[in-house]
């Protein structure tokens, strides 16, 4: 189990050095210095090159990247913005935490709500409740969660002000008003990822329940509920995996929700960023969303070693 | 109508062919069926409601709706068609030549980057990105790249891990049957097996997988376009009409939203349930029902 | 010794089809037999013969599709075809248990054995979790498993395929069944642990007093541990009889050929004994007796009609047979 | 084995042994441990031209290895294997095809023995084609394989799982047979097939193998029908041949434990012998 452990952590390792380097090539090296953006693009060469040798920028792209990792490994210090002059760990603490909350809370809508009809739908094959929910997993998968938001921002916010229409409202003015803001963003976010492990936990209990063992185990006599939680932990093998992704993935998602809500969280950071040209907060924002993500899949690992037991002796 | 409907493994899978075509053609057709000049402003008619005239109104450049969504709908197919084709021009071949070589090094180094890549989260990456290179025309030695271009491609190596992995997995099941070491006997030469006996085999997984990430691809266009970094303004895409629809939402003028939404949902429905459709037909382990024991 | 004692197990008229495109299409044919404590009996035929679906339906486990089409099945008191399935589910495992071909697949890959057997034990008894570990424990000493107390932390993965078979057996008894189904038992196992396993399932019809059902394919191997023997073909019985009259007397053709196709060490060399043509296919069967085409005592009443069930042993379903 | 055979062998092998490095963790990489597992170890070997050798032995004797490295379709880590007296080195990828080609083996019916994609047809004159027959000669040669083996001429155009096992196992050995092999070795070839239809297909391959003097090397798990077709057994457990003999003299007389244990457990019915 420890020999498991560490060989997915020291994959991760390696993948997470492998896309840092590939992500400090897109963003030290691809654009135009920083020097311009800053200076302005007719700024005169000498003056580039004083800011440049100011701000390091003109040493190999390896040696920054070196320090750039040592610095971020080390002391866990993004750095700061050349652009702005803002502390990138700063701008991080501010706004991480409202997004993992809203991606919190829409994962963990989405989880429980698409093994529940995951499993009522693989139970009850071809029922009614097996059609309602094949029937709302394709329009789930399919229908875009940011259009879902503008069309509730209007139904639900605007023609009938249930929700407000953007914006969290911060806990400090009541726990109500702050669940109420966090409703239509989460279910907007949350819905794709309920749709497709929904599908994934059927199709995957159904070949389950097809399986020689689950047989024994009603040749043996065991009541349906413990039928159904020997099926289920065979089951979620390869739904974990797609949870976890899911996880990683709704921070992407996160982003464009937060847009259409204007929610103050790492989305606005990002797109700011962009536009301001401010590459080296682009990089930080997106290394910290691939940590989370690689993060995410090595908890799947380990969750997935305990429900396989097989896993944890066949290795790699 | 029967073997139609077996061919597309049922009505539903029917009914997702059957939008598919439509959309495509409606794309094709966007010149001859597109009731206004979808650019055209007409400041007199701006923000009308829907009505005989502009079924699904104006927007605030007084620009009909239902032409931009005709016309807008062929950036989405292109991205999302696009990008998985790029996908499969690498993807494919990785995936054959790891999945052949199982426990060479080969095999190993192709499926440990991959697995790599894979750890990218799409849409942040895909934003980020283009976000770097930058909206506007790219240039790549003599290679003058459009951001649509860009988007496509970006996509496309995204997403090979995904589809390399179902083709390695697919090669490696088949590669180890017997049929093959067969053909080995035979002194065919191990590329020819790979094109004539193991690739047939493993495309089933690739076309259900390809479908599917069409429907995807154009999930996501509409994404990167709607925070301003897909197609850019004024050329029509579904993800920038929604993007410019938000501002109206808070006053009340739905059809700006409502429509292009819609012709986004109603598409990716078509290729999703098109690919469901096809898995039903192409994947035999789920028709073993009825195998007597 | 079979006709002293009233029977355990009674199955009459027992007929299994699959839904079709024009109604059912069966595929067994009105199938009777019956079955007492401390006896064992074997169902014997080929693939397809029915043998495997006669077993599953016992305990109404019939796979994807197939359905019982009649017949009565009575089990000690109960009669099967009038309970509800949550009463069936108590005589599952509670009066009758079932062991399969492959004890790999047959045993969940995510749970201890332990975990399994305490689980099926308590779905019969009440007993706490200790005492049900500690009942765990004997059964898997019963069925020789050595070092059972640290066997019962293992996973089925960790553990031999003759193994693996000991422990389904032992699940099998978690809940003291009189009936004990055992389907194909050692057709993936290697031929020595075969032959532990027929011993050790002799051992347990001994010592319990268990009623065996076995299926095979194998007329030699039944042998070793059965009391009677029902020939199956393309969904009959088409012969019952002790087994010591089935080798020394066979009435069948099918059955004659059927012992002479199994090879034996002590042949002499050359070709093998062969039954010529293939069984009938799943629903297509001949006219008139379905062994005729592969039969080469074979005239025309064969082709007319098919012959009669045989009624008590040393019958046999055939036109020839005395 | 006793006395030198008056020409030289069809095959020999000197030596062989095939051993798999197993992946170990991490951990056990970096403590230097790298498991092994061996699955053949010295087998030595000499087939004569018309032997029916059976190789006898349970799952993991090593028994399907051999036969693999036999045709190579697997390379012996240690050893040589000489084909009519010529050492097989790892040589050129052409000439390990010329070998190939007459050497062939007859497959378990698994399901996977034959393309589920192409038609029986296409499969068989694929064979005839790499066998270097002319396009214009194949329909006649797969008629005459298709009488060889004894299958109907309806079965060419139809998928493999439209056939019955009988008949699948029938093609596979057509297939073989339009090589025009030599040495022809078969894995289980009936372990998958009802007892009723496995005397036909063994009769099959021996009839073919007197018929055009073929070299048969059966692998079975089942010693009475080694002990009805063969001249010559080899017993294998974990990969080492144990005995190997005639076959009256190793069912006769068994010299190692293991072979009179596995006698033993042969199901012996009740039948009086003959």
């Amino acid at each position: 189990m420890l020999g498991f452990f560490l060989h997915r952590l020291g994959f991760s390792i390696l993948a997470v050095l492998m896309i840092s380097l590939i992500l400090f090539v897109l963003t030290a090296a691809i654009p135009e210095s920083p020097a311009r953006i800053v200076l302005g693009a007719d700024a005169p060469e000498v003056q580039v090159q004083q800011f440049e040798h100011e701000h390091g920028l003109d040493r190999p792209l390896l040696v920054r990247y070196g320090e750039w990792v040592d610095r971020l490994a080390l002391h866990g210090d993004f750095g700061t913005s050349v652009v702005t002059g803002l502390g990138m760990n700063e701008q991080i603490a501010e706004t991480l935490p409202v997004t993992l909350e809203l991606v919190i809370v829409a994962f963990v809508f989405a989880v429980v709500l698409s093994i529940a009809l995951g499993t009522a739908s693989a139970v009850f094959e071809n029922s009614w409740i097996d059609h309602a929910s094949r029937i709302f997993t394709v329009i789930g998968v399919s229908v875009p969660g940011f259009w879902t938001a503008l069309i509730l921002i209007l139904f639900f916010a605007i023609r009938i002000p249930i929700f407000p229409p953007g914006g969290i409202t911060p806990v400090s003015e009541g726990l109500g008003p702050h669940i109420m803001s966090l409703v239509l963003p989460a279910f907007c976010l949350g819905i794709f990822y309920t749709a497709v492990l929904s599908r994934m936990t059927r199709s995957s209990l159904i070949e389950v329940l097809g399986q020689d063992y689950i047989r024994t185990a009603r040749a043996t006599g065991l009541p349906r509920s413990l039928v159904l939680r020997y099926a289920l932990k065979n089951a979620m093998v390869p739904v974990v995996t797609v949870t976890s992704m899911s996880f990683g993935y709704m921070f992407g998602w996160a982003l464009i929700i937060e847009t259409v809500f204007n929610i103050a969280g790492m989305s606005g950071s990002l797109l700011n960023a962009i536009s301001q040209r401010d590459y080296a907060t682009v990089r930080a924002v997106v290394f910290v969303f691939t940590l989370i993500f690689l993060l995410a899949n090595l908890a799947a690992d380990l969750l997935n070693a305990w429900l396989n037991p097989r896993l944890r002796t066949v290795q790699a | 109508m029967n073997r139609l409907v077996r061919a597309f493994g049922g009505p539903t899978g029917l009914i997702g062919g059957a939008i598919v075509v439509l959309v495509i053609a409606m794309a094709l057709l966007a010149p001859a069926i597109s009731p206004f000049d979808p650019d055209a402003v007409a400041l007199d008619r701006q923000l009308t409601p829907p009505d005989l005239l502009h079924w699904f109104g104006t927007d605030q450049s007084g620009r009909d709706i239902l032409s931009r969504v005709i016309w807008g709908a062929r950036p989405s197919l292109e991205i999302g068609i696009g990008s998985v084709l790029v996908s499969i021009l690498f993807g494919l071949p990785l995936g054959l030549v790891a999945g052949f070589n199982q426990g060479s090094w080969v095999e190993q180094v192709i499926m440990r980057t991959l697995d790599a890549v894979a750890a990218i989260p799409t849409l942040i990456w895909a934003i980020a990105v283009v976000g770097i290179l930058g909206v506007g025309v790219s240039q790549l030695g003599p290679l003058a790249i459009g951001n649509q271009t860009k988007v496509t491609i970006l996509l496309g190596l995204l997403y090979i891990p995904g589809l390399a992995r179902i083709i390695y997995v697919a090669t490696l099941v088949e590669a180890q049957a017997d049929y093959v070491a067969a053909r080995r006997l035979q002194g065919v030469p191990g590329w020819k097996i790979l094109f004539s006996d193991v690739l047939p085999n493993t495309l089933s997984p690739v076309i259900v997988h390809a479908t599917l990430q069409i429907a995807v691809g154009i999930i996501l266009e509409a994404a990167i376009s709607f925070v301003g970094l897909g197609v850019q303004p004024p050329a029509a895409s579904w993800g920038n009409m929604l993007a410019a629809s938000r501002n109206f939402v808070f006053s009340g003028e739905w059809w700006l939203s409502v429509f292009p939404g819609l012709f986004i949902s109603i598409t990716v429905i078509g290729f999703n349930l098109m690919g469901d459709g096809i898995r039903d037909v192409l994947d035999p382990r789920r028709k073993l029902t009825m195998a007597p024991a | 010794m079979s006709a002293a004692a009233p029977a355990f197990l009674e199955v009459s008229d027992l007929r299994i089809g699959f839904p079709g495109r024009a109604g059912d299409v069966p595929v067994v044919h009105g199938v009777d037999f019956a079955l007492s404590a401390g006896e064992t009996l074997a169902l014997v035929g080929e693939s397809g013969s029915g043998k495997s679906l006669t077993a599953l339906s016992l305990i109404d486990l019939l796979p994807g599709g197939a359905r019982r089409l009649g017949g009565r099945i009575r089990i000690g008191e109960n009669q099967l075809d009038t309970l509800s399935s949550n009463a069936i589910r108590k005589i599952r495992g509670g009066e009758i248990a079932m062991i399969f071909q492959d004890p790999l697949s047959a045993l969940n890959p995510a749970f201890t054995v332990g975990r399994q057997l305490t689980d099926a034990i308590r779905s019969h008894h009440p007993l706490s979790r200790g005492a049900a570990a500690k009942r765990a424990e004997e059964l898997l000493d019963l069925v020789g498993i050595p070092s059972p107390k640290a066997r019962l932390h293992s996973f089925p993965h960790e553990m031999s395929g003759g193994q693996r078979q000991r422990v389904a057996i032992a699940l099998a008894l978690a809940s003291g069944p009189k009936l004990l189904i055992a389907d194909e038992p050692t057709t993936a196992l290697d031929v020595t642990v075969q032959a532990q396993i027929m011993a050790l399932l002799a051992r347990l019809r001994q010592e319990l007093g268990l009623a065996i059902l076995l299926i095979s394919h194998n007329l030699d191997l039944v042998a070793e541990i059965c009391h009677r023997v029902a020939v199956m073909y393309a969904g009959r019985i088409v012969e019952t009889n002790t087994v010591e009259e089935i080798f020394r007397r066979p009435q069948h053709p099918y059955t004659r050929m059927l012992l002479d196709c199994i090879p034996r060490l002590d042949d002499r060399p050359g070709p093998l004994a062969t039954i010529p043509g293939e069984p009938p296919l799943f629903g297509k069967l001949p006219s008139g007796c379905p062994f005729r085409p592969r039969c080469p005592a074979a005239h025309e009443r064969c082709l007319a009609m098919p012959p009669a069930f045989p009624q008590e042993a040393g019958q046999a379903a055939c036109w020839l047979a005395a | 084995m006793n006395a030198p055979p008056p020409t030289t062998p069809i095959l020999s092998l000197r030596g062989i042994g095939k051993s798999y490095r197993l992946r170990g963790g991490l951990l056990a990489r970096l403590r230097g441990r790298t498991p092994r597992l061996d699955a053949l170890r010295d087998i030595d070997l000499e087939i004569r031209r018309g032997d029916i050798v059976g190789i006898v032995g349970e799952s993991g004797s090593g028994k399907s290895t051999l036969g693999r490295i036999v045709v190579r379709l697997l390379e012996p880590t240690e050893g040589v294997l000489s084909f009519e007296g010529t050492a097989l080195s790892e040589g050129t990828s052409r000439s390990l095809r010329a070998y190939r080609r007459r050497v062939q083996m007859i497959f378990q019916d698994s399901g996977s023995s034959l393309n589920p994609r192409k038609r029986i047809r296409r499969t068989l004159h694929e064979a005839l084609r790499a066998a270097g027959v002319p396009r214009g000669r194949c329909n006649e040669e797969i008629a005459q394989l298709l009488r060889r083996t004894g299958l109907p001429e309806g079965i060419l155009d139809r998928h493999p799982h439209a056939l019955s096992g009988g008949q699948r196992q029938r093609v596979n050995i057509a297939r073989a047979l339009a090589m025009q092999p030599e040495l022809l070795v078969a894995d289980e070839p009936v372990s998958a097939l009802d007892v009723s239809l496995q005397g036909q297909i063994i009769n099959l391959l021996i009839g073919l193998a007197a018929e055009s003097g073929l070299t048969l090397i059966f692998i079975s798990h089942d010693l009475a029908v080694v002990r009805r077709i063969c001249n010559r057994v080899i017993v294998m457990q974990s990969g080492v041949i144990v005995e190997s003999g005639t076959p009256s003299e190793v069912m006769e007389n068994p010299q190692h434990p293991y072979t009179r244990k596995l006698l033993d457990a042969v199901p012996k019915g009740l039948r009086e012998s003959a």
